[in-house]
């Protein structure tokens, strides 16, 4: 009862925000709103079971999206009129698509019906036997790491696309480094201010450590490779914003993140590729331990360090980069 | 016992984000809707936070709530901090509402 | 080593794509512009010979498949090769081949030095997408992949020199993620219905259970999203800007494979996922295909003929061309589907040899302006020979490769009984020999217009070497047109009768 | 229980179709993104919402729970989370880069511009 309330009222909660969005023209008003959003979608998904896909959700809607939108928009960009109308071409042609896909929504099976067709398959499986073809309780690890786990390797390579995108769209730096004294345009307010210097240097540590949890508890609790990466990475980006980018790119140099990106891939596919040639398919590993599970747990565990380098240091990256592009 | 103390340090919670929320509304300027949110926030995640360790079940939650609470309790007013330092900054003061620099949205 | 090999044949729909995926973060850390252009190239290479380790094992038996993970199929995903497979795989690697040792000739792109290496890793992440989108049996697999390609695709597309180039991309960017996005609801919708995600396993179990509104919704955005992908004419708006833009060597390698593969996975999903009974008997699925198709290729061609420039020129004419693969695929039948791949595959070679030979001009004149164009063909004779063949394959000349595909595909659509169809299909020819007409008058009889650059450059060999090759095979297919259009009719065979 | 019916399915409908009015009405092309996010997401309610049982619990098995929601969705949406990510990124550098060509991020102001292309005298 409470579960449906509750989700009543999310989805009120994100109409009234996308609504807010469809009219806002102001770049930081519609960066804000969309983080609520976020929030919003992601409490729904708790509300809803699925709680891995919340912790991304936060992370991602919440951390890195909003990051890198106000790493691109500019005061100049905010429009005199902040609140706008879509054109009625828009709305007509929308509510016309509302309309049919309506008529289509009608045979599907109810919320949280059990005997949907969607629970009775390959479902039954997983819910069933991962267990003793796994061995680890989270379900959504065992089919994310092992029985999808090219799907994953493909979300490995896609992240690493956007790292190689990104590192290939930067503008050339042609005045050279910068030098030490630059200003953050990223976040001047941090800089040189000691209350925050204070307090979010004493939480770097802890971040760190949150994210190493976060990376090997993914077995046992919500989480993974992807959130442990995305955390580590805030916390390295953490001390980038609070000393400055010169700073710590003298600790973590930008050859040794590019080198990172690429390695989590290659940690990943090499993963893979022993199980070949232990005489099994591409990513099976049970081969890889004496016993099916042992084998299984090995490999996961592998291949989610994999994801959590590609991921972080991509994150690492992608603040360089659009560091770069301020000068 | 523990479950009526637990739901009532809840609503006790629940009602002050609601004052607070309030307050963010109806307060003329810029800082005193910042010392509405932010006390209040604090102030109100932490009772719901101590609501949930009275009603969680086991050590190991209660540590988690608990890491939760101490989080909140260093980084919220640190945030509002931030905040009111960056609106002064930008040149926003107590006597001259709706000024400094525009806000988009904001009023 | 004895070993290995045989134990290498049972990998090989595997290696066809975690070959180039794995190079590709290697080619990055080595970080050397030199050592990642040979990289590539050897790939390419590599890549060719799995696919045709495929095809001769495909003759051997007809479906291969390939449980990754070791997980039985509608569990784990499922790689799965048959003729039609092997087909594409043929295609798309053959021509990433070429234009891999056409890219070796470009100083593609305005990029810093530090992005070079980068550019060969999208490079190699593209073609390792497409790749998987072909021989993959997974619906959600198929989006992963293609989600791969397109994020590799808008990266290499923003290398172009021109500024607009970095808008291009961002538009195609918005379209494909549109499209992308339906084609990830579709697979949803399927799985709301059917508790599964393998191609066959839903194929079968929709057939069991009947359709209802959900699957015909999956239907409806399922043909949207992945017609943005292939740019059929309603939903081309990105792609003659893209190619206009992008570098040379990019324009040369998407023409050839991306459409083509989205293409391969609209006939994938109507025929294995769907079933030809749902989209073809209960949903008038061939009324929309052909009525799309008829207006493409009547209209674009005058879009094409008031274009200013060459290659953007040409981009719009692939969009012309994608409609005659269309009206195939929308019959239905087999003749169709065997029309759809005979083009597919001739506009493949015949498109990529064109943007090469326009590369080529553009590279020396500077300017792809047409009325700049004024007697060129008789400095670069090579490169404007090639593009008149090519353009006359495009018309469709008896002689040319363009005629082999589009006489099937008269013939598939008079053997439906839709024999007025052919009026569109040849009013549509008659209109591109008007734009191909228009280059070869300037090219041939106008007279010059631009100084002629410094000592004319010469062709190297990687310029003339995978020209001619291309050129050597429409030549070929166009004159005997026995063996390819035997491979085109067998792979539509295997695709409609998948038991016999 | 029945009230909540298909709900969840009506809304990401409506949040769908709000998104696809941002991508198509929007000139401003960091709204574009935000509008893209937005039209994603919805895709991720239905995916989400499928996945529920009702009375269901997370599916991270443990000997006190007896039904647990459909797992398969939760892997799909994650890898489509971070597929949506990863375009965010690359659209979000395009954007930073046309700024830098433009000084605007403005489709109208870009459009309005003259195609500048290497006009050579005979």
């Amino acid at each position: 009862m409470i579960n449906v309330v509750a989700d009543v009222g999310l989805l009120c909660l994100l109409l009234t925000v996308a609504l807010a969005i469809v009219c806002t023209r102001s770049p930081l008003s519609l960066v804000l709103l969309s983080g609520i959003y976020s929030i919003a979608l992601c409490t729904l998904f708790v509300i809803l079971d699925a709680v891995d896909v919340a912790f991304t959700e936060a992370a991602v809607g919440a951390g890195i999206s909003a990051i890198l939108f106000f790493a691109v928009i500019r005061p100049e960009d905010e429009p005199v009129t902040a609140f706008s109308w879509p054109s009625s071409r828009a709305i007509l042609l929308g509510l016309g698509v509302g309309v049919l896909l309506l008529a289509g929504t009608l045979d599907m099976p109810m919320y949280g019906d059990h005997l949907a067709p969607a629970h009775q398959h390959l479902a039954l499986r997983f819910l069933g036997q991962s267990f003793e073809e796994i061995g680890i309780p989270n379900v959504v690890t065992s089919v994310l790491a092992s029985y999808r786990g090219y799907d994953t390797l493909g979300e490995v390579v896609v992240i690493f696309t956007a790292g190689v995108a990104v590192l290939i769209l930067q503008p050339d730096n042609k005045k050279g480094p910068a030098k030490p004294g630059d200003r953050d345009r990223f976040a001047p307010e941090l800089m040189g201010n000691p209350v925050l210097k204070t307090v979010l240097l004493r939480m770097i540590p802890l971040v760190v450590l949150f994210g190493l949890y976060v990376q090997f508890h993914g077995d046992y609790g919500p989480g993974g490779g992807f959130q442990a990466g995305v955390i580590l990475g805030a916390g390295v980006i953490t001390y980038g914003l609070l000393s400055s980018a010169t700073r710590l790119k003298r600790i973590i140099s930008d050859k040794w993140v590019t080198l990172g990106m690429a390695l989590g891939v290659l940690v990943y596919g090499l993963v893979g590729v022993a199980g070949l040639f232990l005489g099994a398919n591409f990513l099976d590993y049970s081969v890889l331990g004496p016993t099916q599970t042992a084998g299984q747990h090995l490999g996961i565990l592998l291949i989610e360090l994999g994801v959590g380098l590609t991921v972080s240091c991509t994150m690492v990256s992608l603040y360089y980069c659009f560091k770069q592009g301020e000068s | 016992m523990t479950e009526i103390l637990g739901s009532l340090l809840l609503l006790l919670g629940v009602l002050t984000v609601l004052v607070g929320g309030v307050g963010l509304f109806r307060f003329p300027d810029f800082f005193c809707r910042l010392h509405s949110a932010s006390i209040v926030d604090t102030l109100g995640a932490g009772l719901v936070l101590l609501g949930m360790l009275v009603l969680s079940g086991s050590v190991v939650i209660a540590f988690k709530v608990a890491m939760i609470g101490a989080l909140i309790f260093f980084l919220s007013p640190m945030t509002a901090h931030a905040l009111a330092r960056a609106a002064l900054r930008s040149g926003m003061h107590r006597d001259k509402p709706g000024s400094g620099p525009s806000t988009g949205g904001m009023k | 080593m004895d070993s290995l090999i045989p134990a290498l044949e049972n990998h090989l729909p595997i290696l066809q794509v975690i070959v180039p995926l794995l190079i590709a973060p290697f080619c990055m850390i080595l970080g050397s512009r030199r050592l990642a252009r040979g990289i590539m190239v050897l790939t390419a290479g590599i890549m060719l010979a799995i696919t045709l380790g495929l095809a001769s094992l495909t003759l051997q038996q007809p479906v291969i498949t390939y449980d990754l993970g070791g997980w039985a199929a509608p569990w784990g995903i499922e790689y799965r090769v048959d003729m039609l497979t092997v087909f594409i795989l043929f295609t798309i690697n053959l021509v990433h081949m070429l234009a891999s040792v056409f890219c070796l000739g470009r100083q593609d792109g305005n990029l810093g030095t530090a992005a070079r290496p980068a550019f060969y890793t999208a490079w190699l992440l593209c073609i390792a997408g497409l790749n998987g989108m072909v021989v993959t049996n997974d619906a959600f697999n198929v989006f992963v992949f293609l989600e791969i390609s397109s994020l590799a695709t808008y990266t290499l597309i923003s290398c172009g020199r021109e500024p607009l180039a970095l808008l291009s991309a961002f538009r195609y960017l918005v379209a494909g993620a549109v499209g992308a996005t339906f084609i990830l609801l579709s697979i949803g919708l399927l799985y709301m219905q059917t508790g599964t995600l393998n191609i066959s396993d839903l194929s079968r179990v929709i057939a069991e259970r009947g359709s209802d509104r959900t699957i015909i919704l999956a239907l409806a955005f399922f043909i949207i999203g992945v017609g943005v992908k292939c740019a059929v004419f309603p939903l081309h708006d990105w792609l003659p800007n893209a190619y206009r833009f992008a570098p040379d060597s990019v324009t040369v390698l998407l023409s050839g494979t991306a459409t083509k593969v989205a293409l391969y996975v609209l006939i994938r999903f109507l025929h294995d996922l769907f079933g030809a009974d749902f989209g073809f008997a209960e949903m008038p699925l061939d009324m929309v295909l052909v009525v799309t198709a008829i207006f493409g290729l009547l209209l674009v061609p005058f879009i094409a003929l008031r274009e200013s420039n060459l290659k953007r020129m040409f981009a719009w004419s692939s969009v012309a061309q994608v409609s005659y693969i269309v009206m195939g695929i929308g019959l239905g039948t087999r003749l169709g589907i065997e029309a759809a791949l005979l083009h597919l595959f001739n506009h493949a070679i015949v498109k990529t040899a064109i943007f090469m030979a326009v590369g080529i001009i553009i590279a020396r004149t500077g300017t792809a302006r047409i009325r700049h164009l004024g007697g060129m063909a008789h400095r670069h004779r090579f490169a404007s020979c090639i593009m008149l063949f090519g353009g006359l394959s495009l018309i469709g000349l008896p002689g040319t490769v363009g005629f082999v595909s589009k006489w099937v595909l008269v013939t598939a659509v008079v053997d439906k009984g839709w024999w007025w169809l052919a009026i569109p299909i040849l009013a549509g020819s008659l209109a591109s020999a008007a734009y191909v007409w228009r280059i070869v008058e300037i090219m041939w009889t106008k007279p010059a217009v631009l100084k002629p650059e410094a000592p004319a450059a010469r062709l190297h060999w990687v310029e003339w070497l995978p020209l001619s090759v291309l050129a050597g095979l429409a030549l070929w297919f166009g004159l005997n047109a026995s063996l390819i259009t035997g491979l085109a009719s067998s792979a539509a065979l295997g695709l409609l009768n998948p038991g016999g | 229980m029945s009230f909540p019916g298909l709900l969840n399915y009506w809304v990401a409908l409506i949040l769908l179709v709000c998104g696809l009015i941002i991508v198509m009405d929007s000139r401003n092309l960091v709204k574009k993104l935000v509008g893209l996010g937005i039209f994603q997401s919805a895709v991720f309610l239905v995916f989400i919402t499928l996945g529920k049982k009702s009375d269901g619990s997370a599916p991270i098995l443990d000997a006190s729970v007896s039904v647990y929601s459909n797992p398969l969705p939760h892997v799909l949406i994650l890898t489509a989370i971070v597929v949506g990510v990863a375009t965010t990124a690359v659209g979000l550098a395009l954007v930073a880069r046309i700024r830098r060509a433009y000084g605007t991020i403005d489709e109208d102001e870009i459009d309005d511009r003259p195609e500048v292309e290497p006009e050579i005298v005979p």
